[in-house]
């Protein structure tokens, strides 16, 4: 039987690449074993560590770039813990690509303000790619760049690159300092609205913890940004990706079937806050 | 006669409840009320408007203990800083209420935050029938309570000859098992019995922990009868024999029995018997450094 | 009877006696079976009988839980805790079908290198006599209708024939 | 149309146990369980609802999704075999409709599900009208009714000379063919539909009621055991975890087993790290109701629920799904 004709049958990967991104965070890469898919920036995948079971990441890789996948993956719960306990050549199960992805065609001509904060950045790590790729199809980019601790900031070996991007500003903050920490120190709504970027044109794309997603959106609502122009992905515990085990619903939708990417105002009509 | 001893012990209730609520002397009233379908169940009384709607009868078996934090938690808990504990009134019976000391005794709750309606009990009805753990109850007053309701019943208690247990004891161990294995087969793991137990409050559960995984999500014999046992054995000595888990069991699985066994031993090693007093630690939290216990 | 059956006995041997007591046991060449695979925790206070039922969930024919002997506990007072949840479990776990001789509690010190072969032989033996344990459920590692389908199945079976 | 009497319908049944899984309702210590059955005798052919619904032989409580054995480097995965032809006899219309609620949700909308879709296609339902609304049904409150033939092979409805046999489908139309029977003219009796009714409101009005306090009121009882949802002939929230069931040096044998799970449980949402976005008895029992009643319809355009009434019986608390609709039309 295929993945075709079974859903929850997860495709062959070998584990090509393990690297330390923070704390506890590590860079997975991932080739499938013979067939491949192709994906869209926002999409997201199971990984399976066979015997213990799959759990749903974000694709932190950029489409097209490299032919493996890649997750960013926080060692928090018995699946992300066995994944960091593998070594490259590992076997695993990659089921997908699930989900829809970012408006990145309806945003060109746009300001792009991207807010990560922690582990959430991974997902929009191929906004920011993809549209660096392409700068003159979009205007002024904004990324504003959060973690608790600064040993939590990931992707930092590619901030260099992003800084070196035309007409792109990257914000580094931290909730908390320590003794090497020299830049900003605060919440990113602070840093939000000192930065204070101009609503005019301008999309906002947001992933992190959900109540950073809550008070960022509220942020940028007072800058006056309307509720189309926040587009934010979202998570949610998992089993099956496809609209089935019931557990990710907001109201009548699916954050694995009408997301994980929102906009504000979907997520303004949920019937259940997702904090 | 049953029925005069029902509607006095529920008159009793609905006058203290009226005048409870009227002085401000608790928030809440948990008891009983009569279902759509005639059935009792757990109701929550706010104001005197709601008294009325309280009732009690043999039927009431529902341990209503098991609401009681949440109830003191939506209170206020005990966190204002000054005010006097927010009190909530609970109708028990003696079995209710030492699941009260059990709760009491582990820092789940303090004496002073519970008005305890305490019923003089009858025992309980199945049918038209007293239940048998009921017959056996030598308790008829509770071993604290605010008010008593009712007159306590001149009742002869049945002697407890342990017949149940020791029908399942008298099989051999491979018969034991294929006894329990029949049962649990029934059980669908819906956990009504944990929840519907004053005992079991723990945040999280060992059946759902994920790290470590003790159980398993499966629904098949094995992970129910793990579920069972360690339920059973979680309750040593803390069980005080309310029914209310059996009582809960959509399958009929005659759980009372696995802690009545317990409760057995506990009574034969340790001469206790759970939520007799609030000051008397369970036996697994104690020892004796003299005690000859068999191995 | 199986005569090939070897069984598996896992041992929960308190840090401070029973596991010096095996290791008595090893360097004085004293023999016992090889059926005992040991796991070594801080006390014998510290084996929740979850790890014991766990034990026998995952395939274990017999389990053993020893620590030092009473009075002597390196924490003072976690082998009396044992004495009275082994007491009780030991009753309780016959009671739902894991026979009693499938579990043994008992006292261990560093020096008792000999006494600890003498309770592991012990312990073999009689699980040898019970024979292998079928597991909680009776062997029934399947949901009620699977369950119920091969009795019907086996039933139908035996109507064939 | 033919009437067949009790002992044909029994030698008919028994007949086909020789080539089908036959599942019909039994006795199980104090409970009637729709079971596997080895012979007609065992089957009880007056009831009134069973404690659980049938689902389970659709979408098991537990099932094995995959298996995966590991040598090395070496994967090898496959799903398990499919156990066989199953016929369930006795099914009531209500629980035909809920295979119909699970059907939108695990087949019509892609991709389907494979475990599910292959035991639907692999099992005949013979229905058995009630002959009236028992004590907690309000099937006609939802469209359904207690002679509903809908989604059946096979009806069956009792009269005084025997089973009135509708053959419905065309697996249906070959089932009764050895069925032996009467042929006859007319109709078969008619069930009488009175009963519990209540008003089913529009998922619109849902959502507005979605802040009401109505809901922390409800919830005040609610134990947040899985009872109601496992035996709901609708409900199919599940879990998905790995169980090694073997493993050797450089071996390792894997199952990935897919379980109930229940929308009521504290766990259900809460994710690794301790966060949980539902952490209230109240909004989970209010989840369970709007799963049912406002999602199901806007999702897929009909309410899942059928009102077979076996919440009401196996909740250990008294929570009334039939009260709970009512009180919630009663809103102003």
């Amino acid at each position: 039987m295929s993945a075709q004709e079974n859903a929850m049958r997860p495709l062959l990967g070998t584990l090509i690449g393990v690297t330390d991104l923070a704390d506890d965070i590590k860079l997975f890469r991932i080739e499938l074993n013979g067939e491949r898919w192709s994906y869209e920036p926002g999409q997201f995948a199971f990984v399976s560590a066979f015997g213990v079971g799959e759990a749903a990441f974000g694709l932190a890789s950029i489409p097209g770039r490299t032919p493996a996948l890649e997750f960013a993956i926080n060692r928090v719960g018995t699946v992300t813990a066995a994944l960091h306990n593998l070594e490259p050549g590992a076997v695993v199960g990659v089921r997908g690509p699930l989900g829809n992805s970012f408006p990145l065609d309806e945003m060109r001509g746009k300001n792009v303000i991207v807010l990560g904060g922690g582990i959430g950045g991974a997902p929009l790590r191929p906004v920011i790619h993809t549209i660096l790729d392409n700068r003159d199809e979009y205007g002024h980019l904004d990324i504003l760049w959060a973690a608790r601790r600064p040993s939590l900031l990931v992707f930092t070996d590619e901030y260099e690159a992003w800084r070196a991007g035309s007409d792109t500003d990257l914000y580094l903050t931290v909730d908390e300092g320590d003794g090497t920490w020299t830049g900003n120190v605060g919440l990113i709504t602070e840093l939000l609205e000192k930065v204070a970027p101009s609503p005019e044109n301008s999309v906002a794309v947001i992933c992190g913890p959900p109540i950073m997603i809550k008070f960022v959106a509220l942020s940028l609502q007072k800058l006056g940004f309307a509720a189309e122009q926040m587009v934010m992905t979202l998570e949610a515990k998992m089993k099956c990706g496809i609209g089935r085990c019931g557990r990710c619903n907001l109201g009548e939708q699916y954050v694995c079937l009408d997301g994980p990417v929102f906009g504000y105002d979907q997520v303004s009509r949920f019937l259940e806050s997702f904090v | 006669m049953s029925g005069e001893i029902e509607i006095e012990i529920q008159n009793g209730i609905r006058v203290r409840a009226q005048k409870l609520l009227s002085l401000g002397e608790v928030g809440c009233i948990i008891g009983y009320e009569r279902g759509p379908r005639g059935q009792m169940r757990p109701m929550f009384v706010y104001d005197e408007a709601g008294v009325e709607r309280l009732v009690w009868d043999r039927t009431c078996h529902h341990n209503l203990v098991v609401y009681v934090r949440d109830k003191v938690e939506a209170q206020g808990g005990g966190r204002a800083g000054g005010a006097p504990p927010p009190r909530v009134a609970i109708v028990a019976r003696p079995c209710d209420v030492r699941a009260l000391n059990v709760l009491i005794h582990e820092g789940q709750l303090a004496r002073e935050q519970v008005f305890v309606l305490g019923i003089a009990c009858p025992g309980m009805l199945d049918g038209d029938k007293v239940m048998a753990h009921c017959r056996r109850c030598k308790e008829r007053v509770p071993v604290f309570y605010d008010a008593l309701l009712g007159e306590p019943p001149a009742i002869e208690a049945e002697d407890d000859d342990w017949q149940d247990v020791a029908e399942i004891e008298a099989l051999s161990a491979g018969e034991r098992l294929a006894f329990w294995a029949q049962e649990f087969e029934r059980c669908i793991r819906c956990y009504a019995c944990r929840q519907a137990c004053p005992g079991c409050y723990c945040f999280e559960c060992l059946a759902e922990q994920v790290d470590p995984g003790w159980i398993g999500i499966a629904h098949r014999v094995p992970e129910k009868a793990f579920f069972h046992i360690m339920r059973a054995f979680h309750l040593a000595g803390r069980c005080v024999e309310c029914h209310a888990c059996e009582q809960a069991c959509p399958m009929h699985i005659p759980l009372s029995l696995l802690n009545r066994k317990m409760a057995r031993e506990v009574q034969e090693l340790f001469g206790y018997t759970a939520g007799g007093d609030a000051d008397v630690p369970p036996p697994l939290a104690t020892f004796r450094r003299d005690e000859e216990l068999p191995l | 009877m199986d005569t090939d059956f070897e069984p598996k006995i896992v041992g929960f041997l308190c840090n401070w006696c029973s596991y010096a007591g095996a290791d008595m046991a090893g360097t004085s060449r004293v023999r016992y079976p090889a059926n005992i695979r040991i796991i070594r925790v801080p006390c014998s206070g510290r084996v929740d009988p979850l790890y014991v039922l766990k034990a026998f969930q995952e395939g274990a024919d017999g389990v053993l839980v020893a620590g030092c002997h009473p009075g002597d506990c390196h924490y003072g007072d976690g082998n009396y805790h044992a004495r009275r949840r082994y007491a009780l479990m030991h009753r309780f776990l016959d009671f739902v079908g894991i026979d009693a001789g499938r579990l043994r509690i008992d006292w261990v010190s560093a020096a008792e290198g000999n006494r600890f072969a003498q309770v592991v032989a012990e312990l073999t033996d009689e699980v040898r006599r019970l024979g292998p344990w079928q597991g909680l459920g009776n062997g029934r590692a399947s949901t009620a209708q699977e369950a119920a389908q091969r009795e019907v199945t086996a039933a139908l079976e035996g109507r064939d024939r | 149309m033919k009437i067949s009497s009790r002992e044909a319908l029994a030698a008919w049944l028994d007949a086909l146990i020789a080539d089908h899984i036959l599942i019909a309702p039994r006795r199980v210590e104090d409970d009637l369980l729709y079971r596997p059955v080895r012979d007609s005798a065992e089957i009880v052919f007056e009831f009134e609802r069973t404690a659980l619904s049938p689902k389970s032989f659709f979408f098991p409580e537990t099932e094995v999704i995959l298996q995966v054995e590991k040598r090395g480097k070496e994967v090898e995965m496959g799903e398990p075999a499919l156990a066989g032809e199953q016929v369930i006899f006795g099914l009531r219309p209500c629980d035909a409709r809920g295979l119909e609620a699970l059907d939108a949700l695990l087949i019509d909308r892609p991709p389907a599900d494979l475990y599910y879709a292959r035991r639907r296609a692999a099992t005949a339902l013979i229905g058995l009208a009630c002959p009236r609304l028992w004590d907690g049904c309000f099937c006609t409150s939802l469209g359904g009714g207690p002679d509903d033939a809908a989604g059946m092979d096979v009806m069956l409805y009792e009269g005084d000379t025997g089973y009135w046999v509708l053959d419905i489908s065309e697996r249906g139309r070959e089932l009764v063919q050895g069925l032996e029977g009467e042929e006859t003219e007319g109709e078969p009796p008619a069930s009488d539909r009175s009963g519990e009714r209540v008003a089913v409101r529009p998922p619109e009005e849902w959502r507005a009621r979605f802040d009401d306090a109505y809901w922390q009121r409800l919830a005040e009882r609610c134990l947040s055991c899985h009872a109601c949802t496992y035996a709901c002939p609708t409900c199919r929230c599940f879990d998905v975890r790995d169980e090694t069931v073997a493993a050797g040096p450089g071996h390792i044998q894997i199952q990935r087993l897919r379980a109930w799970d229940s929308c009521l449980s504290p766990a259900y949402r809460r994710i690794a790290g301790g966060h949980n976005p539902r952490p209230d008895r109240a909004q989970r029992l209010r989840n369970r109701y709007y799963c049912k009643f406002c999602y199901s319809p806007l999702d897929f355009g009909a309410v899942a629920c059928v009102g077979c009434g076996r919440c009401i019986d196996v909740c250990p608390a008294g929570v009334d799904i039939v009260e709970v609709l009512a009180g919630l039309a009663a809103l102003e």
